[in-house]
């Protein structure tokens, strides 16, 4: 018999530690599958992020180190400039990259640092326990907006592929869901590329990802893919950014 | 009741365990006792098993931590397990049997098996398998008026969930019931 | 058609249902009476002669629990 | 009983800082003390005072700064790592000699390091990582009450002396429910307007800057001097302690926050064992207390410090002691919070304890 | 006779401690005249922050705030949402704003607080004596990249108002110069807009103007704003990128 | 003095590190210090090591954390409110087992305060701002000489001790010209390779994670007493002082850095006066030396400590002293570095400067 | 054409020389011979009479040394 | 030469004071003389008056401040101002006559009257006044063999500066001529 499917050689043995139906464990999928194909685990230092993935330095199976909340990027910047010919990853939420550590992302992607920004973003702070991100959608109910966000009082949701796309060292950027196996699919390819960038040394790579967080969501894990689809995807496009090998951008 | 009792509660997150805590210290302050709930706030994540600690008092409570409870209640194995040992010798415990199977030795002077997920299904209710679980808790320590804890449980819902008031008085009373009629215990 | 063989990783589910929703031909389902030491149900096939092999189920699973083989 | 509520205490933080007079309240998530901003972002809002989470720890100590600049009642909380980041607001706000209340609710660590409840940042509270001669009075209660009462004092102490004040507790106080009174009277301080706030130059006469900048290095040492009149005035009126069974103690025990509730149930069973030991319970860690220390019978065998920590309140205890008796350490870390049985087990065999 | 022109009443006496020639003298008349010729000096807080601005406290003739670098639009958030009424600004150089800064000033354009940043992009760090800034232009010498900047190592000049162009809380941002008396009196025009947009509650409004730094660049004044005109403008167009007064953007 | 070149401080910091290895530098600019980094952009990048300006002091410190994660020899440098911004970043090293060194030049204070040289950063170094109970070794040399043999030294210490090692001078030391010989032997020590780095797979067997997380709390607390055992080898091994004039001295001065050098002009002086001075110079401030103080004579009359802030040293002192002889303190704050006339005139009335 | 009548805080000028550069009628220079006390130059006026008040030199002040009136 | 030597130079900035202090730095190191050069760091921005002292000695040198100078250089009036009496009574004061019209009294055992602008401009380069100084100060002093002087002014120019050689020595020696013919002092 075939095997048409198994768990990637990319992930250790260690069980997620994500709630039931938490589509941070099918983004842990996809890139420990895209570098295992690619070839480049050993070359790999992962960038764990504080979040509920925080514990993402025991589930992929490479070389990885976690760092405080906000400062992956720059963390990821000390590696990538000692090791030239490593591939340097962060694995970050939307509170983690959108709020605390939004400079650290914005000056390596202006520095145009050649590294890998895998950005979930599930519009919640999700480890904390539900508060408002800064990707939290108008209306969306959290421990702290108990009355829901309200524009004038919170602004309206950050929008960090499009803000990213007016810099000049970012050779990537593509924002992709994880809601059907279609999308899965396409996320799969857009992190395969953006580590083949990387892997060609042509800048800053990042692959935004609309993901669930049932629990603060108080929904279940099909609502809650159905609410990405249906509501998370008006206010955040699917589409690629930039393209740096697509000379045909504006 | 005691000068002092030592509650540990204890089962998966989703069980209902913080809530019971809760409503024994609430209780233990409407009937002007003294009372500390304390949780074991777990990993930041979600999943595993979740614990707290009560202690209720006749005088101001000190050390918020204690060596050994005076009464446990395990809502599941893993529970029964962590804290198994950490039982004083006349103490009492409940365990859920609906989902505990096998409790193995168990060094307290009084055991009580509830099958609360079952009572609770029974019900119409998975939800309320800490009510009942609460029910026998109060029957077989003696703690608290009945009306005590109604005033609690109502407080507690609120308005939003005033609706379910009956069902939780019902899976109060039919853990009542099952120590009154003898729930499986051992000395 | 290939045919599909599952294997599931019983001990680390975590019930979440999506391998059953997302499954094309709709064989799959929680078991309500078996349980994990975790406390979630387990993932049942109805006929595995119908699976497709396809792993969805699979791929769409967030803990990797599922291995699909192509029966020959 | 009958004024008491049961409450979190992360919420009787937040409940006792409205009751304070706050107008402004601006936070960043971090656990343990994530229930303060929950609560605060419902109430402040009904209360139409400010509420508003902040993108950071550091821009929550800033927006912090600008609301008490401009003159009004201001707090912040964090925890362990989000405190290390508002380190320069601190400094700064102690510089512009600005009132705030910044609530620290401690975890383990270092680092990352875990969420239980932990006492190892009194360094961090008591001297501070900002920069320069400046100090924060900071209050360390032991219980939801005694939180709440200090928190609502917080706010008056900070205006009288301008000067960042820190309620700095440990993660268990703050995810513990007891029952509180919210109404018991606060000292009262005579509190002039904030006339030096700028807040607009229609609110006051004249123009106010509010500044920590003095290149000057004359000028920054009168600066500084002046600070350091008023620390000397808050050790003269703010220092805050406890003392339990102090008449003629074999042992003295000192211990603040959770750990002093462990030592009394300690004292109770080593009362049983017929040994007499007493503790000093500092409220306030900074003004450490020193009377206390001078007032101890020469025949007590030694003083043994009580920590959520590896030991760093011990220095103040050794600074204050300053030789006069022999002095032990317990401390446990990582976020485990003692039995009492342990701190009696360390008073019985002190000696082992000693660290002079 | 009738006054032709005068030292505004925005200013204080303080005499300004900028080195000859250099233009943060021309753009604090700018915002003092404004102020004053909007009549707004007596309830506006100005929020002085760290570059050779810091003493900007000493200079407006209203109240001001000193504060941390880099955090001028959080010390600006915390008195504007306690003084609603008020007029709030902060008078930023680019090491400000653009580098350590940037996380607090794009939040506070995210969440469209009512507020408005004078951004003075001198394309160095003055006051420290002329280090490499995110907006040093490519072959710039500095102190601290002594063969010129690089766009390899050290990435592109970071291009401020073209990202916050892309964020919904923004209400006017319009980027000037001062290096002729047309530029002048343009970019008078847009800090006077800023405030009256302000005024009107419309939220998050900057005016980023590029500025000269003889000392730093080691040029004449006459020089230094030759090359303001000649080369900053080429990387760094002159232009209004958004304005929530005209319906017209894009 | 034939190998001896003049060379202002900072820059002889710099080259100090590049003959300490360092393979890569990362900092943000603050005076005054900026010579560090400006000397660097140009050498590191003629050797072909990394040299890159921050957006920020907390990025600096963070791409610390990674080089140093990855297994590289790294540095930053700052000045006061830029070492409180690094104090997470520095709690994150302690807590994850990282070697770095972090060269702090200090200025007046609090918050942005002034750039004149000062000491008032002696709690931020030693106590430091971070969360946890972990320590930072520290160096605070008194001149250009010793600053760069301690700095070339400090890197063989950080990794000794996976930790990070702060080299703490003032601001005058950073900006002052000195002759200095960049050849003097360095201690030996056995340094292991690096095999526990996160670099990449390749670079050797196993998986490698550098972290600091542990949430269950015992498991936490063993990392913690783990980290303690390595601060008792410190203690052991790194503890250094000069001791000057201390065969039987009327008066002990304790003072580092700049101070120790106005203090060792203002013995002289005394000496003129028959009187009959000595000093302990401490050159790691953590570890604080404990056992020149136990030897001091008892008949000395007692200790003055002289620093150039408003007495934070003055801690350790008392701590170390132990009440067994007076304690006087004589402090200049703001940046003035004070005239040996002025420690001359202390401890001639002594008596006034007691503190205890 | 309006006249104007220039007057100078002569001792806060720095001498940066703008106000001489952008004269559109070039009538300022600056006194080699004589200095402030901060050591700068002062600017002179060869031909007031040839001032058209534009106040040019004024605006582009950067310390606000220049007051222009208008001559009526 | 005296065991130690405390000097003060002083002027606006960009007269070269830094550069006179730390040539007479260099120098003393190059005899293997101690020397220790601090600057007054003034605020971050420019403008106002610049500063710094020397020590020069035979032996180590400790305090790195002292609260007199034996020698002061004064580049214009306000620096003079500053520094006039914190000079020793037997010490040596120079100062730019070029600028200062009326230095009023100082006590000091010599004052040069140093008019370094003039001959600068007469050299042709007013840049140069400073070392039309060092020359007075050099002559005056005794300190340094002309050839260590020479050789630090080359090293300090450099190859980019070295057609500026000539000029400079020149100022030099105007200087110490201006010493050698008596330049207006008094005692
Ligand atoms: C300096 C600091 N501030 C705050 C925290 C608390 N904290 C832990 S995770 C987190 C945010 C998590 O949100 P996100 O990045 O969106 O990740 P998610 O959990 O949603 O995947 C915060 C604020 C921390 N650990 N450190
Ligand atoms: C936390 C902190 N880091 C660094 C500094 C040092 N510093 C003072 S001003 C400045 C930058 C000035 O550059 P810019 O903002 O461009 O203003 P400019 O002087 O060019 O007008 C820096 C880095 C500081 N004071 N505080
Ligand atoms: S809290 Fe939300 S984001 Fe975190 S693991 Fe659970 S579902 Fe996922
Ligand atoms: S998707 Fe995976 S974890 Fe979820 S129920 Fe199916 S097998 Fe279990
Ligand atoms: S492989 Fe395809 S058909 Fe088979 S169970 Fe999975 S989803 Fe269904
Ligand atoms: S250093 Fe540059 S920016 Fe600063 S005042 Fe001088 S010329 Fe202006
Ligand atoms: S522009 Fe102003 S400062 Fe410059 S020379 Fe003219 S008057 Fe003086
Ligand atoms: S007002 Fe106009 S014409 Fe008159 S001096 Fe000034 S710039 Fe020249
Ligand atoms: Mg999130
Ligand atoms: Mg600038």
């Amino acid at each position: 018999m075939d095997i048409k499917y198994q768990k990637s050689k990319g992930l250790t043995d260690k069980p997620l530690s994500y709630c039931p139906g938490c589509t941070h464990g099918i983004i842990h999928k996809l890139v420990a599958e895209s570098l295992e194909e690619l070839g480049l685990l050993d070359r790999t230092v992962g960038v764990a992020s504080v979040g509920c993935s925080v514990f993402s330095y025991e589930f992929f199976n490479c070389d990885m180190i976690q760092c405080p909340h906000g400062r992956a990027a720059a963390v990821a910047t000390g590696i990538k400039r000692t090791h030239p010919d490593g591939i340097v990853f962060t694995y970050q939420g939307d509170g983690d990259l959108a709020s605390i550590g939004i400079a650290e992302t914005i000056h390596a992607a202006n520095r145009g640092e050649n590294i890998t920004i895998i950005f979930v973003n599930n519009a919640v702070y999700g480890m904390t326990g539900g508060q408002m991100a800064p990707t939290s959608l108008i209306g969306q109910k959290t421990t702290t907006s108990p009355m829901g966000r309200d524009a004038h009082m919170h602004g309206n949701p950050i929008h960090i592929a499009e803000m990213f796309s007016q810099i000049d060292g970012v050779a990537y950027l593509e924002r992709c869901s994880v809601f059907n196996l279609r999308q899965v699919r396409n996320a799969k390819a857009a992190i395969k590329k953006a580590f083949t960038y990387q892997k060609e040394g042509r800048g800053f790579t990042m692959v935004e990802l609309l993901s669930t967080c049932p629990v603060n969501w108080g929904k279940t894990p099909q609502d809650a893919l159905k609410w990405v689809e249906e509501d998370m995807t008006k206010v955040f496009p699917l589409k690629v950014f930039k393209d740096a090998g697509v000379e045909t951008h504006e | 009741m005691n000068d002092s009792v030592n509650i540990k509660v204890a089962g998966f997150g989703g069980q209902g365990v913080m809530m019971f805590g809760q409503m024994l210290a609430y209780a233990a302050t409407e009937e002007e006792l003294f009372a500390l709930w304390v949780p074991s706030y777990g990993p930041e994540t979600r999943g595993g098993t979740a614990n707290c600690s009560v202690i209720v008092a006749k005088k101001p409570i000190n050390s918020p931590v204690f060596q050994k409870a005076d009464r446990l209640v395990a809502f599941n194995l893993p529970s029964l397990e962590k804290f198994r040992d950490k039982v004083e010798k006349n103490g009492i415990v409940l365990y859920n049997s609906s989902l505990i199977k096998e409790p193995g030795a168990i060094s307290a002077s009084t055991v009580l098996a509830v099958p609360a997920n079952d009572v609770a299904l029974s019900l119409g209710n998975i939800q309320v398998a800490n009510m009942v679980m609460l029910g026998a808790f109060l029957e077989v320590t003696g703690m608290f008026l009945p009306a005590t804890v109604e005033h609690i449980l109502q407080k507690l819902l609120g308005e939003r969930k005033a609706h379910l008031m009956p069902i939780n008085l019902a899976a109060i009373a039919a853990g009542r019931d099952l120590v009154k009629n003898g729930a499986s215990s051992h000395a | 058609m290939p045919k599909g063989k599952l294997t599931f990783d019983y001990d680390h589910c975590k019930g979440c249902g999506l391998c059953v929703t997302f499954c094309p031909v709709h064989i799959l389902y929680q078991d309500k009476n078996a349980m994990n030491n975790q406390g979630y149900n387990l993932i049942r096939v109805t006929d595995e002669d119908k699976c497709i092999a396809c792993a969805t189920c699979a791929v769409m699973c967030p803990d990797s629990i599922i291995t699909v083989e192509v029966r020959k | 009983m009958a004024n008491k509520v049961l409450m979190k205490g992360n919420e009787a933080i937040a409940l006792a800082a409205v009751k304070g007079g706050v107008e402004a309240y601006f936070g960043y998530p971090i656990t343990p003390q994530n229930e303060v901003s929950e609560y605060l972002s419902k109430y402040m809002f009904e209360q139409g005072r400010v509420f508003l989470q902040a993108e950071s720890e550091v821009a929550a100590i800033n927006m912090v700064y600008g609301a008490a600049a401009s003159g009004k009642r201001v707090m912040t909380s964090s925890s362990s790592p989000g405190i290390a980041l508002k380190q320069e607001g601190i400094s700064y706000l102690a510089g512009s000699e600005l009132p705030a209340v910044i609530v620290s609710v401690m975890r383990g660590g270092p680092g990352l390091g875990g969420i239980q409840p932990s006492q190892a940042d009194y360094y961090q509270a008591t001297r501070g990582g900002g920069n320069g001669d400046y100090h924060t009075i900071v209050f360390a209660p032991e219980s939801i009450q005694e939180t709440v009462d200090v928190m609502k004092e917080a706010f008056d102490v900070a205006d009288y002396y301008r000067n960042p004040v820190m309620v700095l507790v440990d993660g268990l106080i703050g995810q513990m429910m007891e029952a509180v009174d919210f109404n018991r009277p606060v000292t009262k301080r005579f509190l002039p307007p904030k006339d030096w706030a700028a807040g607009g130059m229609n609110g006051h006469s004249g123009r106010n800057t509010i500044c920590s900048l003095y290149l000057d290095p004359y000028e920054l040492e009168a600066h500084n001097l002046k600070l350091q009149k008023k620390y000397q005035a808050a050790i003269q009126n703010e220092t805050k302690f406890e003392l339990v069974n102090m008449e003629d103690p074999d042992y003295v025990i000192v211990a603040y926050g959770t750990m002093a509730r462990v030592v009394r149930s300690a004292i109770e069973i080593l009362t049983k064992k017929k040994l007499n030991v007493g503790m000093i319970r500092p409220i306030s860690v900074w003004p450490f207390p020193k009377a206390p220390f001078k007032a101890i019978n020469r025949n007590c065998k030694g003083i043994l410090v009580c920590e959520m920590s590896l030991g760093q309140m011990l220095d103040d205890v050794r600074i204050m002691n300053n030789g006069a008796l022999p002095v032990g350490f317990f401390g446990r870390a990582g976020g485990i919070v003692p039995e009492p049985e342990e701190v009696v087990d360390a008073i019985l065999h002190f000696e082992q304890r000693r660290v002079d």
